[in-house]
């Protein structure tokens, strides 16, 4: 249980992907300017990326190994992953497709955030089981949507600012995610992988 | 019996009425002419029902309306009306249509003036409907008619009158005054308003720090033996004297965002208003004249001066001797809400409680103000009445973010000021909420046109597709009939 | 590497897609998209002038557009700077302005008709996309001020042109306190 | 006659942010006084090079971007951050860092967000974290303080500090008179396995009077808060919030614990907590807005605070701590909108 706990925690504050790692950038730029679309945004990783860590270590486990063909695991992982991005796709447009329009390109972008390959992959060089598998995934997840969700609402106070003109937008969003990781890094050597 | 404050916050501030305050009401002669607005102050227009060079006596109906906000206007001065036009008025806006009376020395007082024979015999809605009449309107600034406030808290089941007369806005006084020398009166229009309000209970609410005015409604009260009118003595305490922070501390009940005082069992009249109510009973007199506090710097003699409706500011200022040193604004009302004016030949109105004559002394710290960005100190929530965040709703207003706005509730906002006062950024934040509200209410009516337009532009759309299906079954069953229609010629000329 | 493990790997990763394909498709055929809710939002936002300026037959027929991505956000010169910005934020686009290749924004303005030179001909009603003329033929027609959305298309059916556009009654009561001078 | 008009209201308190700013300085003179006597005249050098740099990073800052610099100079607020800054680094630190430090945070804490009042995050403890990260061996070199027994006396640090400042060689003349906090040496003990009443009884830790430099230094910050907060200027919430963050959790570990955890007097007055608590945490513009908001924003900082000394890399945490409490801001802010009258809760 503990063990768990500490995962969940690593994955999601202390090793944050995003502020940590810095995987997901694009993401966590392109989807930061309403706190709606981030929140959708934030949703929909957390569910890719639980969903594709319990598949990818099913397919890892019960085909992949069994067969010998553990090199395939990049290619197959970024079907799956594809798969499961394009199954999100139908969902949001069904349930909300205000959040369709505001996520844009973004959702099915999803497939290419490096980090849920990169959970996908680091599940089975750790080789988590499938408990852990899931909490990873959806720890990541977690620690995915609350970087965005901060940095969003950051920004929408940055959007009402008198910030110099050459700042504006992009830049000072790249500034403001920088002095995020200054702030994640105090969290360095927290014991917990 | 002393209550304590029960709304959010608030300050003492200074309260500047010594100046004003240590004389009698001073009667103020009948001015030559009189320039009577004919929106009294909330923005609704009553219609002129005299002409020019009609004769009108003392107490003559000069503009009537059929409209809850507005207020009958009635001549307080015998004599020749010479001029119906827009002029200069201390209203929303700045302008106002004026019927202007130049007196001719008869003191003809109109047939309709007549006492009230037994006010007690006369049901709530003919009260209601001859207050009306009177031209009663709120005394306390609004200038709100009493009869619209009266009819909907019978509506709604209100069944407490609490009368205000704390008065906690600086400089002002006009309240207390009236209440030391006439507070009967305030009692007796208590009771005929609480009558036509069909309340059951009257509080009349008077500031900690008006001892006279306590000491003489409570005898007033006394001689009353009426257990249902008390008295509530609530802290000096800026705006204790707004309307729904008055309810509350005194009724212990919030009025609901975006309702009445009804809402809530209460309805809110000022004591000045009850006095005028208490006058037309016993004289039959409609509203012709109001307590206004002279006072500031830039004025002579300061003091409380009884005057005509429609009297020039520049009348009233010289009857308080004059202008003294160097006045910078004319303020009408006091220093926290009170309207600047741009000159002193305007009327008073109904609404119009003070004449603040304010020179450098008076307004320095304003003026010299020197505007910063806000730093999010938080001073200005700590002091809203309200429990508004003045600080997140000022950098709403600045990126016009209308539903962040509405949600941080601009619109519960009531302009008292207090938010300007202690910023240490100086910012006009009350200013920049009132530009919000204008903003935000044309953009909600513009919404709600485009609704109106959608609804009628569907509307329109079926029924030309309704039209379109008959026309085109009525063309088949007669094509069925006969293989070729007459045609029509007009057809191809195009 | 020997061939039997690459036809067992092409057959892993097909059989794969496969099954992933066939579970999308059938998910997609299942799941039906909700068009309308987005359309209507964003018709919300437009000033319903009907007045087909974005060459769309109306405003909901442009919001439609929108949603499907076939029309820019840009299209609507009556709503102008406000209603572009607001669809921005809607839709989480850059703001722009609007293209004046649709027209030019004016502010807010009411068709009257001149009653003296009016001929009754009615021509004018049926153009109206709210309504807001009445008349009837040989009689005086006159605009309802409240409903009239300044669209403009009464203008060219009128024979005797005796409808002008008059600057719109504020709707607004608040006005601005007085500045310092 | 005529007047001008302007709208109401027509008066103000006239109580302005350059008053503010100052009454925050002067609240900091006790801290000084103690910082100046215990570790030498080495925080005086850092304020001097602070306020410079602070002042020509303004003024650039606002010329460039062609606004009045005269006003921002005089409201005092990059003045507050130059203290706060001097206040955090260590007194031996080469001008030049600090100078950088000072710089970075004027430039990149505060003018590309837009000046005074826009900053979402404290941009003293941005110099500070950037510094750190960047410098860990500089910036974790503290004198040992002055002693009672004449071994080390001011004046030595004196020449101490002016070498620091200067940038010289510290390593080989003056080896016995720096070292680590005590906060930092009990981290290092506790991970070399010893036990905390160990260290606590080891005289270069705790019997010195290193410890007890930092704790009259908190002392002195803590007189220096109260009479802000006497005068109204800094609110109960976030010291008392920030305090109980810290605390609590202390408290409780260290009663399960009593040999690894350190106890809630020894986290109180060590490290740079009061001055976090009632000088840098208490930033306005970067902290949040409600009085609840506030709460939890302090609470935040002093639970992280604690997280980061127990368990973390860094001795001190409270910087990193405020920079992530910062970043939640707009979202406490979002959540934690008061009622407002007349409405339902």
């Amino acid at each position: 249980m503990t063990e768990l706990l500490l995962l969940a925690l690593g994955a999601s504050l202390v090793n944050n992907f995003v502020l940590s790692n810095f995987l997901g950038l694009c993401p966590f730029i392109g989807v930061s300017r309403r706190f709606e679309a981030a929140a959708g945004m934030a949703l929909a990783t957390l569910f890719v990326l639980t969903l594709a860590s319990g598949l990818s270590f099913t397919l890892w486990h019960w085909v992949l190994v069994p067969l010998g063909l553990e090199y395939l695991r990049t290619l197959v992982f970024i079907l799956l992953i594809a798969g499961v991005v394009q199954f999100t796709e139908i969902m949001v447009r069904a349930t909300s497709p205000l959040l369709h329009q505001l996520l844009g390109i973004f959702l099915p972008l999803i497939t290419t955030n490096c980090a849920v390959l990169g959970v996908a992959l680091l599940n089975v060089n750790r080789q988590h089981g499938l408990l852990e598998s899931l909490v990873f995934g959806a720890s990541a997840g977690a620690g995915f949507g609350l970087a965005l969700l901060l940095f969003t609402a950051l920004r929408e106070r940055l959007d009402t600012a008198d910030v110099p003109h050459a700042f504006r937008g992009a830049p000072v969003a790249l500034v403001t995610a920088g002095l995020m990781a200054l702030a994640f890094m105090g969290f360095s050597g927290l014991g917990v992988r | 019996m002393a209550v304590r404050s029960r709304f959010p916050a608030g300050l003492a501030l200074d309260a500047h009425k010594q100046q004003a305050c240590g004389t009698q009401i001073v009667e103020l002669p009948l001015p030559a002419h009189l320039v009577l607005a004919l929106d009294q102050g909330t923005g609704y227009s009553a219609e002129p029902v005299v002409a020019v060079g009609e004769a009108v006596a003392t107490g003559t109906l000069v503009a009537r309306t059929g409209h809850p906000f507005a207020s009958a206007v009635h001549a307080p001065l015998a004599g020749i009306v010479v001029a119906i036009e827009a002029r200069e008025a201390a209203v929303e806006g700045g302008r106002s249509v004026c019927i202007v009376i130049e007196g001719n020395g008869s003191d003809r007082i109109d047939d309709s003036v007549r006492p009230v024979k037994d006010p007690a015999s006369l049901g709530p809605e003919e009260l209601v409907r001859r207050l009306r009449d009177a031209g009663i309107a709120g005394l306390g600034g609004a200038g709100f008619p009493a009869s619209t406030k009266l009819a909907s808290a019978r509506n709604l089941g209100a069944h407490t009158l609490v009368l205000n007369g704390a008065e906690c806005e600086p400089w002002i006084c006009c309240d207390d005054a009236l209440m030391r020398s006439a507070a009967s009166d305030v009692v007796l229009g208590a009771l005929i308003l609480r009558r036509a309000a069909g309340a059951v209970r009257c509080v009349i609410a008077i500031e900690e720090d008006k001892p006279a005015a306590i000491a003489a409604v409570t005898g007033a009260i006394d001689g009353l033996r009426d257990d249902a009118v008390t008295l509530a003595v609530v802290p000096a305490v800026y705006p204790q004297g707004a309307e729904r922070q008055l309810i509350t501390t005194v009724a212990g009940v919030e009025v609901p965002s975006g309702g009445l005082p009804a809402d809530a069992g209460v309805i809110c009249q000022n004591v000045a208003t009850a006095a005028a109510v208490a006058r037309w009973a016993t004289r039959g007199e409609p509203m012709l004249s109001r307590v206004v506090t002279v006072t500031g710097s830039g004025v002579g003699h300061p003091g409380n001066v009884r005057a005509p409706i429609g009297t020039p500011l520049a009348a009233l200022i010289a009857a308080s001797g004059g202008y003294r040193g160097t006045p910078l604004r004319l303020i009408a009302g006091g220093s926290m809400t009170g309207r600047a004016l741009p000159s002193d030949e305007v009327g008073l109105t109904k609404s119009m409680n003070c004449v603040l004559v304010a020179t450098r002394d008076d307004i320095g710290s304003r003026l010299g103000a020197v505007e910063l960005p806000c730093i999010r100190c938080g001073d200005c929530a700590n002091s809203c009445p309200a429990g508004l965040l003045p600080q997140q709703l000022l950098r709403a207003a600045l990126a016009d973010a209308h539903d962040t706005l509405r949600q941080l509730g601009v619109h519960d906002c009531i302009e008292c000021g207090l938010c300007d006062y202690v910023c240490p950024s100086q910012i006009p934040l009350a200013d920049r909420f009132r530009e919000a509200k204008r903003r935000l209410q044309e953009a909600e009516a513009m919404t709600k046109k485009a609704a109106d337009a959608r609804e009628r532009h569907e509307l329109r759309q079926r029924r030309l597709q309704e039209a379109a299906t008959i026309e085109q079954e009525t063309f088949e069953s007669v094509r069925g009939r006969a293989r070729r229609p007459g045609v029509d010629s007009t057809g191809d000329s195009n | 590497m020997n061939p039997d493990a690459v036809v067992i790997a092409v057959l892993v990763a097909a059989a794969l897609a496969i099954t992933l394909g066939v579970a999308l498709g059938w998910a997609a055929s299942r799941i039906e998209p909700d068009a309308d809710s987005l359309v209507v939002r964003i018709d919300a936002l437009l000033p319903q002038t009907q007045c087909g300026q974005c060459r769309y037959p109306g405003c909901r027929p442009y919001a439609a557009a929108i949603a499907s991505g076939a029309a820019e956000i840009d299209r609507c010169p009556p709503g102008g700077e406000v209603t572009v910005r607001a669809l921005a934020a809607l839709l989480d686009r850059s703001p722009r302005s609007p293209d004046p290749a649709f027209g030019a924004t004016k502010p807010a303005q009411v068709a009257w008709i001149d009653e003296a030179k009016c001929i009754g001909c009615a021509r004018c009603l049926p153009a109206c996309p709210v309504d807001a003329i009445v008349g009837a033929p040989r009689q005086m027609h006159t605009v309802i001020t409240t409903q009239c959305t300044g669209c403009e298309l009464c203008l060219p059916p009128c024979p005797v042109d005796c409808i002008e556009l008059r600057p719109a009654p504020a709707l607004s009561r608040r006005q601005r306190q007085p500045r310092a001078a | 006659m005529r007047f001008d008009t302007s709208p109401a209201p027509h008066v103000i308190a006239g109580y302005t942010v350059p008053r503010v700013m100052f009454q925050v300085l002067f609240a900091l003179v006790p801290a000084g006084v103690a910082h100046v006597v215990l570790f030498g005249p080495g925080l005086l050098l850092q304020l001097s090079v602070a306020c410079v740099t602070a002042l020509l990073a303004e003024a650039v800052a606002l010329r460039w971007r062609g606004r009045d610099a005269v006003p921002a100079l005089k409201d005092g607020s990059v003045l507050v951050t130059a203290f706060l800054l001097a206040f955090s680094i260590p007194p031996l630190l080469p001008w030049w860092l600090g100078a950088l430090g000072t710089a970075l945070a004027v430039l990149l804490g505060k003018h590309v967000f837009g000046g005074l009042g826009q900053n979402p995050f404290n941009p003293a403890m941005v110099g500070y974290a950037i510094l750190l990260v960047s410098f860990p061996a500089e910036m974790t070199r503290w004198p040992v303080p002055m002693d009672v027994d004449g071994t080390r006396t001011w004046s030595e640090l004196a020449r101490l500090s002016f070498a620091g400042f200067y940038g010289a060689d510290l390593t080989a003349r003056w080896d016995g008179y720096t070292g680590a906090t005590a906060l930092d040496s009990i981290r290092s003990g506790l991970d070399l396995r010893y036990t905390l009443p160990e260290l606590l009884g080891r005289e270069d830790i705790a019997g010195t009077p290193g410890a007890r430099g930092f704790a009259w230094i908190n002392l002195a910050a803590l007189a220096g808060g109260l009479y802000l907060m006497l005068r109204r200027i800094v609110r109960w919430h976030i010291p008392v919030a920030v305090l109980g963050g810290l605390l609590v959790p202390s408290f409780i570990a260290h009663g399960l614990d009593s040999g690894n955890a350190l106890g809630p007097a020894m986290q109180a007055f060590s490290g740079a907590t009061m001055l976090a608590a009632f000088f840098i945490a208490t930033d306005p513009v970067s902290a949040a807005t409600s009085d609840r908001g506030r709460l939890w924003y302090g609470a935040g900082i002093g639970l992280i605070a604690w997280i980061i000394r127990t368990w973390g890399d860094y001795p001190d945490g409270f910087a990193f701590a405020v920079l992530l409490m910062n970043l939640a801001v707009p979202f406490i802010d979002r959540y934690t909108v008061p009622r407002i009258y007349g409405r339902q809760p």
